[in-house]
């Protein structure tokens, strides 16, 4: 294998870098951010025209039919733009869920996600904010030729913004996995402040509601972990683009701002922590790549390689940016400078898809056993 | 905030009236004229009393004790009672937009016209200038001395006309500070403190006061966060178990409670050493170091525990503890560049504490 | 309370600064650290003459009677000095066991330590290396007047260099210390080659060795858990002594040591590094002497602010030694140079009395429940 | 020790004759001919089948592809098939004892006399000499000129008269390492390698080596270490459980994995790159920092895992693994000097990567 990107990886993560230097520049995500949903209809359409929305799903479907590692070079696009909105919720997480359900359903939910005429998530942690399914309550009960709903899901991304969310739920003690519309979940979807505004989260309280049976038994749990796989994949690489652009700001002020006569860059504190940072950043790209061709090949450590990159992201993160506000100084600790808006996005990233030390006693499950 | 100003500033004026506003500052401007070990326990007792701070605190930390040092006989009777009593409050204008850990490079300027000084310039990361009477500014009196010796510490009316006071918008959404803008603004030779460029001096002496007793109280403070962390982690079952039984978040609280403990401790050998010379020494910067990355730490671990309930913000449903956690998390970012970097502090023990060659 | 040694502990801090400068240059620790015990009989009786081997005893069995903050700040000193030898085994462990017994048995194991004729150690942890007496499993067994011991015990300091060896075991279920002359414990004294040089550690066995009962049931517990708070708080002091060293000696060498035609002092990186060398060392200062002062009062934190101590000197002297060598440079990483015997003290005392996890896990027995 | 060594030539000199003692090097000189990528397998699968190392580690690892970019055709043909069949063992000297992490500060010298050069002075930190025949030397033939200009890169036989090689002891016990002093000893100036004052460039060349290299049969014995020690882990009890089942113990060791595979990760990428660019660029740094550095931080786990009996050493009754673990902690805390500082590396990052200003 070769440890860089090809030719046609690097063209894709090329455009997908200038698509957004000029669709969605920082104004843009402080504009979109400050909105209710941080999703903008137009923005949507001309990233389905880019083929985006069905980027990971198969050619016969209408997607692009691309590998995982050309799904991670355009996250790494998409988290260095801080892009705010569903794409990761819809085409990274509730997309795969919906591609493994049967063909009536795909073509129902899947085909007006690629073709961008919808958007979608997935309601799984509840209370405990576990990510082991064990731990979800929530329950469905067959009702005439439906289903119905009954519990509460917590910290949902993106709910105000999807058509539809797939909801994980048992049905006779079986994990089982339904499509709520947004109509009949509307009433119950309140939104929470978490610190990334460019990701709303929600909570959900489903008191009967109807919903639609995509999948259940072995083939839900199997479309589950996968899916999370996929999804920590594209966030992580979302990461690691965060902090190669947390570094260029960094370094950039550290190559203008004077203090005792000379910029501060020259100083080796501060150059030592921008190499630091860039270390950091350099890992953990090698990490999150490495795990995107592992998922793609389906190797038996993929499951371990992704929980390595979330783990190795996870404080990369928070460290680049902590370096990153603290090179800045008072001006990283402004609300003008861009820095801490990457800083909140690492922070709830730290937390999605399982917290670090989720992630690690998963890793110790496969090498201590 | 006003409305909640004005109640600390009632609450001020009592502990003033019952002798409690300056514990250590001399009788004949209003102190207790106890020691200042003294003065560190009173403090501890309020915040263990969960008493609400005082209005002054630049004033009282800071600027007062600066005066008692530095100030001639008649600016003590003139400013001191009315700090302590919260009569006049007290904001500072240290650093300016490009003279931030290089506090001697600041441009402001002062140039003298009669009996008065005129102030022009811009200050930056100022406390309550929105509601200060008083200023203590450090601005430039002789353009052409080398940085350090053309400075001068002057105290201006915030009536004066010609200053405005804009808010700082922080990362963490308040707005705590802002800037100062001064013009043409008209001040007494009489309200300099010190000599006139020999201000660096004086602004040092306030710099040092700032590390070596900030900590004093802040140090009850944290250890009340600390305990409520400790609360919530028996409320939070994980596994079925609470999180208080889990080893790994055991170890870490031990941690938080370790370094915790050690920074009580750094803080009352300071005091100590403090009431004996008088000067607070370059040692204080170990202080400043170990409170600000310390609170990272601390909120980190914080963040660890709580999962995700820890990131959401005041006004969410689900906030842990109204989002004081979320808050403190970001806020705390600040702790290691406000009132000097880790950087210069680490400078100033490598050069004034260890002697090795000036860094920067 | 005042936070700062007064005069009469400065002295006495002063004075013993200046005899170990005099009596034990590192000259004569490397020599005495090649030989068998580390022990010196000549130095010993002089350290006896400074009163010191009485320090902590009353002034009715012929010591010192000083008080614990008196104590660490002549153990600080011997840190600082590297001293070889038993003097912590055998004044601040052993002695505070012996001084816990009856008057018959202090007049004949007390009083020859006192006056410098014996020294002595105590046997504790076995296989497990736990701390915790709990998991001890020595036994005792009555034979004719005296008893006879059965075990193996683990670590033990300084053995050969002891005239008696106060021993942890069993003695009908109950906990009981014992007195074990080296006479009789010769044959089942082998030696270990920890990391520490200057401080040697044996592994005893009990087969039958005779031994004589100082004390059992509560009032052996009681001891117990006083002397290893006593000989905690003299080891941590060491520490503190151990670390402020080696700070001076990388001081010293950053400001001749010269690379890039300038004193590396200069260059931030190391120049930081020294800075945070002064903050652990002092920092652990503020929390070795308070533990000495909590202990002295018999404070009810006191065992707490014991373990905040060792936890806070464990890390702090290993970070020092850690940054000490790396300023060194290729230096610092020769036998000769100085610093390495230190960090060699720095890890076996990162194990003594209970490692930094166990007392973690103490300080969360207190502060957590 | 040369008893050990003979054996370790003796089984590079079968890898030789099998064509695998240089899988990337060129056929001509005695190689196979294959990518970088091949030898890097090559090597992980020797390292996995616990094979031993080779004998003429520098001279395959550094020198050799020095002399195979900056060599004539006859030095090639001359000194290369040597190197791989372990013919000639090949040491290096750079540091001198007032030169370190400032290595163009050496002040070894070499005057040209007819047609030999003349070196005198000093090495420090030098491996193998004391079995070597061959040593690359970078020493000061112009004095005149700034530092970086008179250097020169130069081979020199060890047989010759003069050279005197002093073992050095290390903390760690033993003594791995040598000085080596050059008294008036005589080397054809055909020997330099590159040209005359220009041997900073080949000497970089070989550092830049050395950070891009050095890892790659590293990744496998730190990962036999890795899982023999949670082999150990499974073994050890404490309260009565395998600690192998410990919560605290099972998040060290994930994070001690998750690093070592974050390295190797690193490492493929660097190679693949190599492979393409021919020449490794100063991002080789970061391998450099990370490898000494998560070793460290590694060996002190195991520390924290094995308890005392991590710290008995070799020929202690129970050392554990005789020894093995607490020789590591001592020899891991040279690794961050060794091969360039960590300072030095991360001042790289800075400037050459980065682009910041040069800070020292």
């Amino acid at each position: 294998m070769r440890f860089e990107l090809n030719e046609t990886q690097l063209l894709l993560q090329k455009s997908a870098r200038e698509f957004l230097a000029n669709e969605c520049p920082m104004a843009e995500v402080r504009r979109l951010m400050e909105t209710e949903t941080a999703h903008d209809a137009g923005l949507w359409k001309k990233m389905a025209d880019q083929g985006w929305t069905g980027m990971i799903c198969d050619e016969e479907d209408g997607g692009m039919g691309l590998g995982m590692v050309e799904m991670a070079a355009v996250f790494e696009q998409m988290g260095r733009a801080l892009l705010p909105g569903p794409f990761l919720s819809s085409v990274a997480l509730a997309g795969p869920l919906v591609a493994a359900a049967g063909s009536e359903a795909k073509r129902r939910y899947l085909t007006p996600m690629i073709e961008g005429k919808a958007c979608a998530t997935a309601a799984l942690i509840e209370d405990s904010a576990e990510w082991d399914p064990a731990g979800w309550r929530t329950r469905a009960e067959a009702d005439g030729n439906g289903y119905k709903l009954h519990g509460r899901k917590m910290f949902v991304t993106d709910a105000c913004a999807s058509s539809f969310v797939v909801v994980a739920a048992r049905l006779s003690g079986e994990m089982a996995l339904f499509a709520v519309s947004k109509d009949s979940a509307g009433s119950g979807i309140c939104r929470l402040k978490g610190m990334d505004r460019t990701r709303p989260v929600y909570e959900m309280k489903f008191e009967g509601t109807p919903a639609e049976l995509l999948m259940k038994g072995a083939a839900a749990e199997n479309a589950l972990s996968h899916a999370l796989a996929v999804a920590t994949v594209a966030l992580a690489a979302e990461m690691t683009g965060g902090m190669s652009k947390v570094l260029e700001l960094t370094v950039a002020y550290a190559k203008t701002r004077k203090q005792f006569d000379q910029v501060i860059g020259k100083f080796q504190a501060v150059q030592h922590m921008c190499a630091d940072m860039f270390l950091w950043t350099e890992s953990s790209r090698s990490a999150v790549y490495y795990a995107a061709y592992a998922l793609d090949k389906r190797l038996p450590e993929a499951a371990t390689a992704v929980s390595v990159a979330k783990v190795y992201a996870g404080e990369a993160y928070r460290e680049v940016g902590n370096r990153g506000i603290q090179v800045h100084g008072g001006m990283g600790f402004t609300w003008e400078n861009d820095v801490h808006l990457y800083y909140r996005r690492a922070k709830a990233s730290e937390n999605a898809f399982g917290e670090t030390g989720d992630h690690r006693e998963r890793i110790a499950r496969q090498v201590v056993g | 905030m006003r409305e909640r100003f004005e109640h600390l500033r009632a609450w001020q004026r009592r502990l003033y009236e019952g002798g409690w506003a300056g514990v250590a500052w001399p009788k004949e401007y209003g102190g207790r004229g106890a020691s200042l070990m003294e003065q560190v326990i009173f403090l501890e007792e309020m915040a263990r009393a969960q008493a609400p701070p005082i209005a002054n605190t630049l004033g009282v930390g800071l600027i007062g004790p600066t005066i008692i040092h530095f100030g001639t006989e008649e600016q003590k009777r003139r400013f001191l009672p009315k700090i302590l009593s919260a009569e006049e409050i007290w904001c500072q204008g240290f650093s300016e937009p490009n003279a931030g850990s290089d506090v001697a490079g600041l441009r402001s300027t002062a140039r003298l016209d009669g009996d008065h000084f005129v102030i022009d310039g811009q200050k930056v990361w100022n406390s309550y200038g929105w509601v200060a009477d008083w200023c203590a500014l450090v601005v430039r009196t002789d353009p052409s001395a080398p940085k350090h010796k053309g400075l001068t510490y002057i105290l201006v009316d915030m009536k004066s006309p010609g200053i405005e006071v804009r808010p700082i918008r922080q990362m963490s959404g308040e707005s705590e500070f802002a800037e100062l803008f001064f013009n043409n603004v008209r001040t007494p030779a009489a309200n300099v403190l010190g000599k006139v460029n020999q201000g660096w001096e004086v602004a040092l002496g306030t710099l040092m006061h700032e590390r070596a007793t900030l900590g004093a109280s802040i140090t009850i403070v944290y250890r009340r966060s600390f305990d409520r962390l400790v609360e919530l982690t028996r409320q939070i079952r994980k596994n079925g178990r609470p999180l208080s039984e889990d080893a790994v978040v055991r170890q870490k609280l031990a941690q938080a409670y370790t370094e915790l403990e050690v920074f009580r401790l750094n803080q009352m050998r300071s005091i100590s050493r403090l009431s004996g010379a008088g000067i607070p020494g370059p040692e204080g910067s170990i202080l400043k170091i170990f409170w600000s990355e310390y609170n990272q730490r601390f909120q980190q671990t914080a963040q660890e525990i709580l999962g995700p309930y820890g990131m959401l913000e005041e006004g969410s449903p689900h906030a842990v503890d109204g989002g004081e956690w979320a808050y403190g998390f970001l806020r705390t970012r600040g702790n290691t560049i406000e009132a000097g970097t880790s950087e210069i502090q680490r400078n100033i023990i490598g050069h004034f504490v260890l002697g090795l060659p000036k860094s920067y």
